[in-house]
């Protein structure tokens, strides 16, 4: 399985069509030309489903994931293709079977479990913290912990304080997990792919509102190795680092900087931990600005976080201090226009990078 | 081994209600089915976004249980499926539709939506999204009666699909250890989104198998009868207030409509939709009053028309609420 | 409502196991003891840190359940009082010691210490700190058995303080849900710190009473007896096996040592803990091997005097091993 | 009540003496002159008991807190003066009773509850964020919780990985916690006063270590507001920025780097959240260096935290990176030298200011 480093365009030449095309499900349409056409959802049941057929030791267990075929339906088709014994619906005890995957792991066994969304992982926090992020630490190494735990993650439609949490910079604190947070097909592909193919817990957190998302990404097997960002938009003028719906945010944020004459840097970390820093170093020494854009709170977030890392290993390069463009420091409100005020969206984008050049 | 069902005779438990309150228990029902029925039509409309999650055939069930509870002194809490104890507890219909369509006039200023309904006088817990999130708030409830000696009892709400929680063991065992008057109330209505009960349960009777590890009193009941729900909660309650002891009690009931509204509702049959909708629990109210001759076909209709009045009122009233004002995003942070 | 409890004549039993596997077990259970009461001067010496939670009392319980283990095959997973469990899987006193010590010869390399000993190759899974922790990691080895058709069973073992967490009921749940071949064996030494059992649970029989809720079979034995450990051990094990069902058991027990080498132990009375002395589960072995003609004075102090070396130098290997070297910190954070 | 704003000198005229002074309850020694002589456990205890006595809605609640004394004696004494309806033993069930906790609050009480190590809050993590944290919020404004959560944070002594967690950057990422981290008893009684008489869930975060630490405070009623720094240490050089136990650290660290000439100035924010940002910048804007010392992980620390603000807020006044002094990236380890290389202890605090210093 090579590691393919260059990431398609974002832009598909034509988009799925739901008459004629699957929209969900591990398989993608095939254009003939060694791609396929498919969206984020698709992309991680196609790299379950590749796994799954690989290594039998993984399973897959979740509320819903089996006979409902997910929530969001991205574990559409793996009951029917891997049977009820590896494809599991659990009862709703998420600290319960987050525990079980710990143990399950340490005998043998590859566990992917999905949070229906990752704010339901707060009930499975001592599993995650004090049993998966330390068991290889605390066992000396003698016990990694393989384990796969993903789901939505970030702000639904709508869907208030209870469901609309970030998680990132949350798992990001803690020494001894991953935390991978892709924004596109090609991404979540292939970072799957290596999720499963090593022996840390990783926190792979998807986001519902690019489910749909749609790519044009290799029909070959690739992996995308962790802490490697990807620069989704070159520019001169202002780096913006941004993950998971941010990126297509700042995108948004970008083209419409360029209409002023500022031209934005877009570089996606894919994997908040490991943290690529040399990347976003690279490019602030270019541009000497940086905003960062981020669906976690600001006190503590990521861009707290590449702040004082930039500090650290950019002192000098910084014209100006970076700007964080975060959710906005309150729970998620249900009303539409202050949903929208509290989500970090191109507008907010927008005056960030116009803050950080000056203008 | 499917658990004893509470008994209670439906003509013995009619008259024992009487004609006036049987009939604000229909209304009540009514206007709970016809408040989310319109809701479901704005939820179309795209007037009302995120989760929508009806009670729709469960009515029969908080119905028989908020009538002998006296809201503001008694507490009462559950899952996100929240309209119909929100209505039951006396809080307007105007505000809980301008809470689903966002608005600043909601019932909590357009910051929670469908699922956290709440109110203070009241008593009322919420409206709460984690799934079994509220079964310990409704634990702490029973505590502040007992603490404050205020007679109260607190009863809480959840479904089957909540019993597998560890919120749920822990707050029967401290319950029962404390002697606190709390009512477990599970909502069975047999499925916990698409999972059947019997596949997130080990056992089959949640409230009679369950009870005995916590050394705690059950009831099981027909929860699409009022007159089964109503009764059961007269005796249970009563127990609970007398001995300040918790109970656990088991629903048997149904939700008509799929989850959420964006549930298909794949996994159960139609037929098996069909079968439970002819036991419509607010039908069956309609036609024992009618039987006795309580209400004429007129009245009926007179009453039905009322409702739908005022249901269309409180639509109109949350379409013309304006939205919250942007300053409202930093307020209630903090206290 | 005391449960009933599981009987087993002493007498058969003994001859059952026969002379050579019951000089093991005692031997077993000695070198627990002497194993235990080392660290405990060492504690002492200030040669050893943090937490020391002796099983001083409990080694009936453990040393009965796994003569019909087969660790490797079987799993094993306990709480931070996990010393017993690390030995009897066949992990060596050696480097259980220095582990105590913070030595980089350690059982986990210095990094845990004594409520952190496992095994990969004896499945033994810990030596967990957060109270219930443990009771899902036994379930998953559970679900891998049946998963992986190794044909093993996992046991987890837990007080009696921990019933009452979530992870307790979400667990057996599972186990049952899904016909797991796991044991769950909770070790009820009446205390949960200085918390007396009863005020912690709200039912007397933890097993007997809580299995209801999962449809689990369930056992409560004698866990001072070593011979009703065994026994029921057998039975039940072997119904696991057989059945590919969960079991609930509760064990009897007492420790005779603080909750930890700080505690002072003012909850209960020093009767109390001398009537239990005089039910010490090692000196009732011995005298059964006595009686029955197994083992002479002279073969007795032959023994106890190989265990007291034995254990001896274990600490001296623990003493002159090194310390982990400091670029041990940043490794093993990831795999 | 009125608010000192001077706090008293950290060294006491004498120190407890355990054969005649009492060392831990809610009665500190009278020294005659309008001061008394008490540890961090005492201080915290007699908060609670002035509290309890002025409020009968407030009940203490948590494992062994009551007929035990509480795990590390805070409580000793509560359950014989206030029964046992406010001074409640629980079982073993973290998340039940935080839950419970608020439902109380919703209904007239003030719970405090303890948890004997905030590692265990993991357990209740759900009902700590789900509920507490955004009760008021969701509620627009119609539930305020209030609720003290408190116990000791931080490593405890030689206790590894499972068992040494410092929370408080985990628990600033939230909005609608209060996060209070109090090192010394005029701190830690002035502090708890507030927390008791304001309607925010309250993090209130002890270290073992420093329970027994030892100062001269006024017997009158005071309290200490949320958001107010501390200056500890004056001086002119570096500025250091140090929580809880840490503050004792940087005290150590800043009496060696005298030596050499380097005076730090050291400021002890108190309340982690509310940050008093512009105390740390004051001071900053004087020193040109800043370092932060604090028990918690570097990513996503209160380190980042304070280096991003001061980015935002001192851009230009700095004149070298923002050193962040904090628990290593490892769960902690047992063996005795590993776990002093993982702690912020003074040889790595004399470092970070080098270091800031350009020496
Ligand atoms: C902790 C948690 N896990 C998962 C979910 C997603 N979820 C919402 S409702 C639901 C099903 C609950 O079923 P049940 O308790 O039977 O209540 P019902 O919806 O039938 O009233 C699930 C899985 C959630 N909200 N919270
Ligand atoms: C979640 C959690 N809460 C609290 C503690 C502190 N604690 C450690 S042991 C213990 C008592 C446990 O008692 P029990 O389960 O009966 O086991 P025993 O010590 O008697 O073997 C407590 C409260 C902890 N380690 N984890
Ligand atoms: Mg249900
Ligand atoms: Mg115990």
């Amino acid at each position: 399985m090579s590691t393919t480093p260059l990431a398609p365009p974002l832009t598909p030449r034509r988009p799925l069509n739901p008459k004629t095309d699957p929209i969900n499900g591990h398989k993608g349409v095939d254009l003939g030309d060694g791609n396929q056409l498919l969206s984020v959802r698709m992309a991680i049941c196609q790299a379950l489903y590749e796994e799954m057929n690989r290594d039998k030791t993984i399973y897959v267990m979740g509320e819903e994931v089996a006979q409902y075929n997910g929530a969001y339906k991205v574990t559409k088709g793996l009951l029917d293709i891997f049977g009820p014994e590896r494809v599991v619906d659990s009862p709703i005890t998420e600290n319960g079977f987050a525990g079980m995957a710990v143990g399950a792991a340490m005998t043998g066994l590859r566990p992917v479990i999905e949070f229906m969304s990752w704010n339901f992982s707060f009930v499975a926090f001592d599993q995650i913290i004090s049993n998966a992020s330390k068991m290889c630490y605390m066992t000396g190494g003698m016990f990694p912990i393989p384990i796969v735990m993903r789901g939505p993650n970030g702000a639904g439609p709508r869907v208030s304080s209870q469901h609309s949490h970030a998680v990132e910079a949350l798992y990001s604190h803690f020494p001894g997990l991953i935390v991978v947070s892709p924004s596109t097909p090609y991404d979540a592909k292939g970072l799957m792919k290596t999720a499963l193919r090593q022996n840390n817990p990783v926190c792979f957190l998807e986001n519902e509102m690019i489910y749909n998302l749609e790519q044009e990404i290799p029909l070959a097997e690739y992996a995308i190795p962790f802490g490697q960002a990807d620069l989704k938009r070159e520019g001169g003028d202002c780096t913006i680092v941004a993950v998971s719906r941010g990126v297509h945010w700042a995108l948004e944020a970008a083209a419409e900087l360029a209409k002023e004459g500022i031209e934005c840097e877009v570089i996606d970390p894919r994997t908040v931990k490991p943290l690529d820093i040399d990347a976003i170093v690279r490019s602030v020494k270019k541009t000497n600005r940086c905003v960062v854009v981020e669906e976690c709170y600001k006190t503590g977030g990521i861009g707290a976080e590449i702040a004082a890392q930039l500090m650290e290993l950019a002192f000098d390069d910084l014209d100006a201090p970076v700007q964080r463009v975060t959710t906005t420091e309150n729970p998620m409100p249900y009303a539409a226009n202050l949903e929208h005020e509290t989500l970090p969206k191109p507008h907010r984008i927008i005056a960030a990078v116009r803050a950080a050049c000056y203008r | 081994m499917p658990a004893q069902l509470f008994q209670a005779d439906p003509v013995a438990v009619r008259n024992e209600i009487g004609k006036e309150r049987l009939i604000a228990l229909w209304r009540q029902m009514l206007t709970i089915r016809r408040f989310e029925e319109r809701a479901e039509l704005a939820y179309k409309a795209k007037q009302i976004a995120g989760f929508l999650h009806l009670y729709i055939g469960q009515e029969a069930v908080a119905t028989g249980w908020y009538a002998h509870l006296n809201p503001g002194v008694d507490a009462s809490v559950t899952s996100y499926r929240c309209h119909a104890q929100a209505i039951l507890s006396g809080v307007g219909v105007d505000e809980l539709m301008a809470e689903l369509y966002g608005k600043a006039t909601g019932n909590v200023k357009g910051k929670g939506g469908s699922m956290h309904f709440f109110s203070k006088e009241k008593k009322m817990l919420g409206g709460h999204g984690i799934v079994g999130g509220q079964i310990p708030v409704g634990t702490g409830a029973a505590l502040s009666a007992k603490y404050l000696k205020t007679g109260g009892v607190s009863i809480t709400f959840f479904g089957d699909g909540a019993t597998p929680q560890g919120t749920f063991h822990e707050s029967l065992n401290m319950a029962s250890l404390w002697g606190l008057p709390a009512i477990y109330m599970i909502e069975n209505n047999q499925y916990g989104m698409g999972t059947a009960c019997h596949r997130s349960n080990a056992v089959e009777s949640l409230a009679e198998a369950k009870a005995v590890g916590y050394g705690m009193k059950s009831y099981t009941f027909d929860g699409l009868d009022l007159f089964s729900s109503w009764k059961c909660a007269q005796e249970a309650i009563a127990y609970v207030r007398r001995e300040s002891k918790p109970i656990l009690v088991e629903a048997k009931t149904y939700r008509y409509r799929g989850h959420s509204v964006s549930d298909a509702g794949l996994y159960r049959s139609k037929e098996e939709v069909e079968r439970y909708k002819e036991l419509d629990p607010i039908g069956r109210v309609q036609k024992a009053l009618q039987d006795a001759g309580w209400l004429s076909d007129a009245e009926v209709e007179a009453i039905e028309e009322e409702v739908r009045e005022r249901i269309a009122a409180c639509a109109r009233f949350a379409e013309e609420s304006p939205e919250p004002a942007l300053s409202e995003l930093s307020t209630h942070v903090y206290a």
